[in-house]
């Protein structure tokens, strides 16, 4: 019987975040004071009921804890230090590990070792392929060109693809909200949008700042990615490529610089506990930006050639991140979110229909 | 005791990152050396796990007894006694060595832990072994504090025909209760039960009523205290004026009214309100403008009676000696300006329950019209009778208490009173809406459930879910809650919110203990003797708390309370003998009058 | 009846009064009256000169009757009664007219409120020659005290007025003192030992020679009145003891409600479900198991059984919800890794340290869960064999507006309680009235918890209303407050103003005895006329409005008094 | 002159005479036609009292007490209120409006409550005009 309780489950969240969500004593203070909360969308309360008793089935089908954009005010404002914000990160997590097929993200969530592991055989691999290759730079650099873009490709049809259907499964088919087909439609344009500005930021208080700068390594992380996969980087003589390169590429490791710093400071709620994947995630983004740059700059200054490893180690660090961190880690989150914001419109435009809203 | 009565005794560390606390591992040592004990061990600051090895342990070295020490020893008993029986052992045989139930608390207190440790060791009550000397005791007493809880005590020694200093630090008796409107659940009117019981202060030849005064210093022992008392400058004879107040309406000098929590103005030269005890006006010297500029002096002019009003009156010490002392302090209403998401002092018509008491009653400064606050020509905020009334109320409980981000108790009455202002909203307003957002509703004494049952019954929005932020919508307010049995977000607009705020406190209660030479709780409540069974004795001999400064409470229960000290006083005048301090004893004491019960 | 001098004196209270008063002219015209011999006003007659000028006259025209016109007789009728008596007249050969709060302050018009002034004086002018000396009457106390119960309370109020050296009878119908808290284990929030407490305090009990304890043993009827009560105790061997004693306290207490009412628990069918009064001693004895044997892997506790709940009881029974809390604590260390289930209603963890207590048993993963009593109470059901645990509770979970099941191998209701099987009988005993529930009710719910109405009676703890043992302990102390002011003032004051009865005209229909609220009247039989006990009655006046030949008197409210004050009123008309 | 009504009424010490005082003390202002007499109880007012009023000239009486439940003596407001209905059909039978003749409750705090009662019954009774009672008897005589 899946609406049995249980207590034991809130153990094993642990693992995907800080504990004691027990502490809530639901006062309902939280849903009230966040600013993302609407009619038919509450949360965290909700969803800190919900795991206390365990309702796991239940859980999973809840899209609300991707609309929270972790400003802290519930935390802030909780009467019993039960910290929501905290938990509907973790949750995010757990949905995560939940919507994956393989179970390799909620792997690498629950083991650290696991996680170094994976890393370590990647870069063994890029090692192997490099002495197949013999080191031949130019073998090694179209390998490696071509190796983005098969990895983009397999990575979006193998892994996200799926798992975005997973989570459509659990959200909405499963729970039986016959949403129109019509919303889907009128939905797919803000779902875009979302994906790219992620402007519901914008609701919560005192967060423009911190969007700002998301919004930067955003887009700097994509021109990268189009920059270096389909104008090849690396290959161009280009002018203008090459400075855009430069550019987007200081973009991304400029302001993911900045964001481990304030993970550092721990100055706001959202950055008061840091997930090891966490830092996984944004320590291989600065690395990725980093090395790109140089890789380029040594291009440029001719002095790749006596330092080919640079380029190697551009190149493990590129994998590590396309093959692990990018299907399993926090990279998804930005994709679930914006299809939980259009999913869950979907799903309102539904209860609307049956006249529950 | 001996060798078939082999003691163990287990510690338990305090698990809180507090660290004045009792020297643990100096009361472990200390009992090692006492000879009935086999073995003492503690567990760091490791919660208890594996029940089978303790039992082991019990069993190998033959233990009989058990004795948990500690903070709160009792939150382990449960396990031990589960040990002591799979060990063939009778649980009975499990004694509690709490060193808060005795009042050893911080690490000054180490030596009396030590003391409650060994009267566990040796099976002899705490209290039996640390019973303090006797003395003679002076049949006069103190209570300091006119609110209910002072009054009732009063007059219960009075009555006894025994003499009562009953010291007030304002112009008046009565406390908070004067200024409330209606009683829960009964609701019969506040100053029609007590207004009889302020006279009869007033005119009881055993209490000598001394208001506008303040304790401010106390010596001696038990049974004979020398107490110092300031007696401030009333400006206004009390043997002479006749309240006919001439002086008042002269008056050109105003200021908010303390007694209608500053809804309305009161002139400098005043009675708190119109059944004040006693009955005769003072001069408040801050808003006085002869006392302040050394000009003005009309209401002495225009006083009738010769003499009455002396404007050069200075402030005077008095020394009292009494035997017995009865603090009943009361309590000081949360401040909820420090919540800024209700919007407490930005949005005039979010107001408190305490303002609301005065807004709604008969005699407050709008003869009971429930109307919008409003700003006078000189700009002050205030309650006039002539502006709108609100169609729609909120209240919000529980503000300033259940919660870590202010006070983590339960002030206990809001739930209560609460209900009670939506009644009386609904009576004065019928076709007003009224929104109650609450958490748990704790209507718990005599008739309060049937109380809760009733208001229910009135068409009053009872909602559960905390109103987390109150925001200006236009001319009204918004307030933001999640009504969780429903599964609704509500984000309710009202014309004015009623914050329901809790107890704090006296600002000054830590220093007032210290000149008692009692303790508090961290916040500031003073500590009874014994939280279950002596609720209103202290550690120190001669010294009763009563009511609210010892916790919140509702006004029977402060009442039950006032009483219950005066029967301490009682007691040591009824057989002319008082104990001295609990807190005194030395180790060495308690230990030998343990010793000498065990041989009985 | 001796030769009416009155003197007649009118106050201006500064301007308060004779702004709108013309005090003056009515002085002048009622010194014209019959048998008044003066007639003064004067600026403020509270005040000591003003109280001095009569008395003054008094000795010198030798006055018998005195009234006063200024403010309200509740301010300063005591006043101008003490100024008699300083003159050496009975305090009750005065009366007041209220000109102050009823008519200078009240009205508008100079000349209409003069009128009304003078009609006032006037009427107690006519009512005060009506009026005759009253003694003040006081009883004696007999120092002894009864207390029925020696529960908690009980046993307080014992040591309380025992220790202060006064003689107390305990009378206990178990075969041990300390009621229900000698069945506790652990007292909240701090988990205190009952057991400890109670051991000193019985102690203390046994030890003190004041007190002498009726162990197994009944209270007959009582008879008499404060101060003097007698009455009889009898132990189980019939074994009869006369006592006599000046107050009564009533500490009996209160019992467990039934749980077997109430079908949904299926208490007495399934065996592991328990209540809590059986759960205490599981704890005691520290076998906490299932009637199988085994450890219980998950424990529910069940709130409000038979609380908050309009078929049993509607009112709250005060403690449970903090015993339960206590009890998911003591399980949590008793059984590490059970789970535990709090199936509540609202949380009352009102009293201190009680809230913080919640909060810590909150991080102990015990699972609160929220019902609704009115939407239907939890269904506990025999498990099936898949289940892997004893019984499933079925209920609506409304945090969350999910119907669940709750696993359970062993569920404690906490029972509420309610008042003794035997409360009537001893309500009749003692004269204390009950309210619906059967609980006693107090002299005043608020200012007087625990006097009645009945003086010399008291009512502490358990049997007032359900409570912890704190405000128990509270209460009985201040019932013992008043024993011992009353023990040590010596005497009571009784009501002066009483209704007496005139044998000669009283016809025995004994309609007054069915009005008196007080019982204060009595029939004679021989006689065949009703009997006032004046230390009884509080005049109210009732039965003299009542009777039908006119054979009650309400002492300084008689007939005539007020008739003629009447007549007083309408006369002067236009002057 | 206009005819002012003399308005009788009993007021019982603990709630309603409190109140009354109480709308002197905060200075309400009522019309001057009622006159006070202070009972302990309402309880307390006999038939005879009310008749004597009209007797004496009386063009109406007003009774108050405690309201239902807050009786100093428990119950004596009830026994005022039963003896009321009956009181009623009798002055009818004498020729006397009911209207003559009102009971209301006043607690101790509504001052308010008891001015606006003396008007308003004042009204009443100056509406109804003067009450004959006294006149026929003297005729009668």
């Amino acid at each position: 019987m899946n609406n049995r309780v249980d207590p034991d489950f809130i153990k094993s969240l642990n693992k995907f975040g800080r504990k004691d969500w027990n502490a809530c004593m639901h006062c309902g203070n939280c849903t009230a004071v966040c600013t993302l909360t609407d009619r038919g969308v509450l949360f965290p309360r909700k969803d800190i009921r919900t795991l206390q008793m365990g309702l796991t089935s239940k859980l999973a089908t809840s899209v609300e804890p991707w609309m929270c954009y972790y400003c802290g005010d519930c935390t802030d404002t909780c009467p019993r230090d039960a910290n929501p914000g905290e938990l509907m990160m973790t949750l995010r997590r757990w949905l995560t590990a939940k919507y994956d097929w393989t179970g390799l993200s909620g792997l690498f969530y629950r083991s650290f070792t696991s996680l170094v592991i994976a890393f370590l055989l990647v870069a063994v691999a890029i090692i192997v392929i490099g002495f197949i290759k013999k080191f031949n730079q130019a073998d090694i650099m179209h390998f490696g060109h071509s190796l983005e873009f098969w990895m983009i490709i397999g990575v979006f049809c193998l892994i996200l693809v799926p798992n975005i259907f997973r989570m459509f499964y659990f959200t909405v088919i499963k729970p039986k909200v016959g949403a129109p087909f019509g919303s889907y439609i009128t939905g797919f344009f803000s779902l875009i949008g979302n994906m790219f500005t992620q402007v519901k930021t914008l609701k919560c208080d005192k967060q423009s700042l911190r969007w700002f700068e998301h919004f930067l390594v955003v887009i700097g992380y994509l021109g990268l990615l189009v920059i270096t996969v389909y104008l090849d980087w690396f290959g161009t003589i280009n002018q203008i490529i090459i400075y855009a390169g430069y550019i987007t590429g200081g973009l991304v490791f400029f302001f993911t610089l900045l964001l481990m710093f304030s993970r550092l400071s721990k100055g706001s709620q959202l950055t008061k506990y840091s997930h090891s994947t966490d830092w996984f995630f944004i320590i291989w983004l600065f690395l990725m930006g980093l090395t790109a740059f140089l890789v380029r700059v040594f291009i440029d200054t001719g002095l790749l050639t006596d330092h080919f490893w640079l380029y190697m180690v551009h190149l493990i660090i590129l994998a590590q991140w396309g093959i692990l961190l990018v299907p399993f880690g926090k990279w998804t989150h930005f994709l679930y979110r914006s299809f939980a914001i259009y999913f869950s419109n979907a799903k309102t435009s539904g209860l609307k229909l049956k006249g529950q809203l | 005791m001996g060798e078939n009565n082999l003691t163990g005794i287990y510690f338990c560390f305090p698990k809180n990152g507090n660290t004045d606390v009792v020297d643990i591992s100096e009361v472990a040592s200390y009992a090692g050396s006492i000879p009935e004990v086999t073995v003492t061990w503690h567990s760091g600051n490791l919660p208890l796990t594996d029940i089978n090895s303790l039992a082991a342990t019990i069993r190998n070295k033959s233990i009989k007894r058990i004795v948990i020490a500690g903070d709160t020893p009792g939150f382990e008993k449960a396990f031990f006694t589960k040990a002591m029986v799979s060990a063939g052992n009778n649980p009975e045989d499990i004694v509690l060595a709490s060193f808060r139930e005795h009042g050893a608390i911080s690490r000054a207190d180490t030596e009396r832990a030590k003391a409650i440790v060994a009267c566990a060791v040796f099976g002899v009550p705490f209290d039996l072994a640390a019973a303090p000397d006797e003395s003679d005791v002076n049949t006069e007493t103190l209570v300091i504090g006119g609110g209910i809880s002072g009054i009732q005590a009063s007059l219960e020694i009075a009555d006894s025909g025994n003499m009562v200093y009953l010291v007030e630090r304002t112009g008046t008796i009565g406390g908070h209760m004067a200024m409330f409107d209606k009683t829960f659940p009964t609701l019969d009117c506040a100053a029609c039960i007590l207004t009889p019981k302020m006279v009869e202060v007033g005119q009881h030849a055993n209490i000598e009523l001394m208001t506008y005064c303040e304790v401010r210093g106390i010596t001696g022992t038990p049974g004979n205290y020398r107490v110092t008392i300031l007696k401030k400058a009333r400006r206004v004879n009390l043997a002479t004026c006749i309240g006919c107040g001439t002086c008042s309406e002269k008056c050109p000098a105003t200021a908010p009214s303390e007694f209608d929590e500053g809804t309305t103005l009161r002139k400098a030269i005043y009675i708190p309100f119109p059944q004040a005890v006693p009955n005769k006006y003072l001069i408040d010297a801050d808003s006085c403008r002869y006392v302040q500029e050394g000009k003005c002096g009309v209401c002495a002019k225009v006083c009738p009676v010769e003499y009455c009003i002396n404007l050069e009156e200075k402030d005077q010490e008095i020394e009292l000696t009494v035997g017995n002392i009865i603090v009943a302090t009361g309590f000081k209403p949360f401040d909820a300006k420090k919540i800024e998401r209700f919007g407490y002092g930005r949005f005039p018509n979010v107001v408190t329950s305490l303002e609301f008491e005065r807004l709604i009653n008969a005699a407050g400064p709008t003869g009971g019209e429930i109307v919008f606050r409003t700003q006078d020509k000189k700009g002050n905020w205030i309650f006039s009778p002539d502006s709108n009334k609100p169609k729609s109320i909120g209240i919000v409980h529980c503000v300033g208490s259940r919660d870590e981000n202010h006070n983590k108790y339960c002030s206990r009455v809001c739930c209560m009173y609460s209900l009670k202002l939506a009644h009386l909203v609904k009576e004065k307003l019928p076709d007003a809406d009224v929104y109650e957002y609450f958490i748990d509703m704790r209507s718990f004494g005599k008739g309060y459930e049937e109380f809760y049952e009733r208001i229910k019954g009135e068409g009053i929005h009872i909602i559960r879910g905390r109103t987390a932020k109150i925001e200006e919508k236009g001319r009204q307010l918004m307030m933001r809650s999640e009504d969780m049995l429903n599964d609704k977000l509500i984000e309710q607009n009202v014309d004015m919110v009623i914050l329901s705020i809790g107890l704090e406190p006296r600002q000054d209660a830590k220093e007032v203990a210290k000149m008692l030479g009692i303790t508090t709780t961290d916040e500031g409540w003073f500590n009874e003797l014994n939280y279950i069974n002596d609720p209103v004795s202290t550690f120190t001999g001669g010294i009763f708390i009563a009511g609210t400064c010892q916790g919140p409470k509702d006004i029977p229960d402060a009442v039950a309370q006032g009483a219950a000290a005066a029967s301490g006083v009682l007691k040591s005048i009824s057989n002319t003998k008082i104990k001295q301090s609990v807190k005194d004893l030395t180790l060495d004491k308690i230990e030998s009058q343990a010793k000498q019960l065990t041989n009985i | 009846m001796e030769e009416q001098r009155i003197g007649v004196y009118l106050c201006w209270c500064g301007t308060n009064i004779a702004k709108m008063v013309d005090v003056e002219s009515i002085a002048e015209e009622v010194g014209k009256l019959p048998n008044v011999v003066i007639a003064k006003n004067y600026k403020y007659m509270c005040s000591d000169p003003g109280q001095e000028l009569i008395v003054n006259d008094i000795k010198e025209h030798n006055l018998n009757r005195v009234v006063v016109s200024a403010c309200s007789p509740r301010i300063h009728e005591l006043t101008f009664r003490k100024a008699l008596e300083n003159a050496g007249l009975n305090p009750y050969l005065f009366e007041m007219a209220n000109i102050r709060e009823q008519v200078s302050w009240v009205h508008t018009d100079r000349t209409a409120a003069t009128r009304k002034a003078r009609q006032l004086v006037k009427a107690a002018i006519n009512r005060v020659v009506f009026h005759e000396p009253l003694d003040k009457r006081s009883v004696d106390i007999n120092p002894a005290t009864l207390i029925i119960g020696g529960g908690v309370s009980g046993l307080s109020a014992a040591l309380e007025i025992g220790e202060a050296g006064k003689k107390v009878f305990i009378v206990e119908k178990n075969s041990k003192l300390g009621g229900h808290t000698a069945d506790i284990d652990l007292t909240y929030p701090y988990m205190y030992s009952a057991g400890q407490m109670l051991d000193s305090m019985v102690q203390r009990a046994n030890d003190n020679p004041n007190i002498e304890i009726f162990l197994e043993s009944e209270v007959d009827e009582i008879f008499g009145y404060v101060g003097n009560f007698e009455s009889k105790v009898k132990d189980k061997n019939g074994k009869e003891t006369e006592l006599n004693f000046g107050n009564v306290i009533v500490a009996t207490g209160l019992k467990p409600f039934d749980a077997g009412k109430i079908d949904n628990y299926g208490y007495g069918k399934l065996p592991n479900v328990v209540t809590s009064v059986e759960f205490e001693k599981m704890l005691k004895t520290g076998n906490i198991l299932t009637k199988e044997g085994k450890e219980p892997k998950n424990v529910a506790i069940i709130h409000c059984v038979g609380s908050r709940n309009p078929d049993y009881h509607e009112y709250c029974s005060r403690i449970c919800c903090m015993v339960a809390m206590k009890f998911a604590n003591q399980i949590k260390s008793a059984l590490p890794d059970s789970n535990v289930y709090e199936l509540y209603a609202d949380m009352r963890a009102f009293g201190k340290g009680c809230e913080e207590f919640y909060s810590l048993s909150s991080s102990k993963n015990i699972l609160f869960l929220m019902f609704d009593q009115k939407e239907g109470l939890p269904l506990i059901k025999k498990a099936g064999s898949g289940d892997n645990c004893d019984m499933i509770i079925e209920m609506e979970e409304k945090l969350s507006g999910e119907n669940i099941e709750v696993p359970a191998d062993m569920v404690i209701l906490m029972v509420g309680m309610e008042a003794q099987d035997n409360a009537k009988d001893i309500a009749h005993q003692v004269g204390v009235s009950m309210c619906g529930n059967d609980f006693y009710i107090e002299k005043h719910p608020k200012l007087d918890p625990v006097a009645t109405t009945t003086d010399g009676v008291y009512i502490v703890g358990g049997c007032q209303a359900p409570k912890d043992i704190t405000d128990s302990v509270s209460q009985a102390r201040a019932a013992a407050a008043r024993i011992l002011a009353s023990i040590a003032y010596g005497s009571v004051e009784v009501e002066v103003t009483t209704a007496s009865v005139n044998e000669d005209v009283c016809c025995g229909c004994q309609t007054c005895i069915k009005v008196c609220p007080y019982t204060a009247i009595s029939f004679d039989e021989e006689k065949n006329v009703s009997v006032v006990n004046e230390v009884l009655c509080k005049g109210c006046g009732t039965c003299g409005s009542t009777c039908p030949t006119g054979a009650i008197k309400c002492k300084h409210f008689t007939d005539v008094q007020i008739l003629s004050q009447i007549e007083g009123l309408m006369t002067l008309e236009e002057v | 002159m206009d005819f002012e009504p003399k308005i009788v009424s009993f007021l019982c010490n603990w709630c309603s005479y409190t109140g009354a005082d109480l709308a002197g003390t905060s200075r309400m202002k009522y019309a001057p036609n009622i006159r006070v007499i202070r009972i302990m109880c309402s309880g307390r007012v006999e038939p005879t009292f009310v008749l004597k009023a009209f007797r004496e000239g009386a063009d109406g009486v007003l009774i108050c007490g405690c309201h239902p439940g807050d009786c100093h003596y428990h119950e004596g407001n009830y026994k005022c209120l039963r003896r009321y209905h009956l009181l009623q059909k009798y002055l009818k039978q004498m020729g006397i409006q009911g209207e003559r003749l009102k009971l209301e409750w006043v607690s101790a705090s509504e001052g308010k409550q008891f001015a606006d009662l003396a008007d308003s019954f004042t009204e009443t009774i100056r509406g109804l005009g003067p009450c004959k009672v006294k006149e026929n008897v003297e005729t009668l005589a």
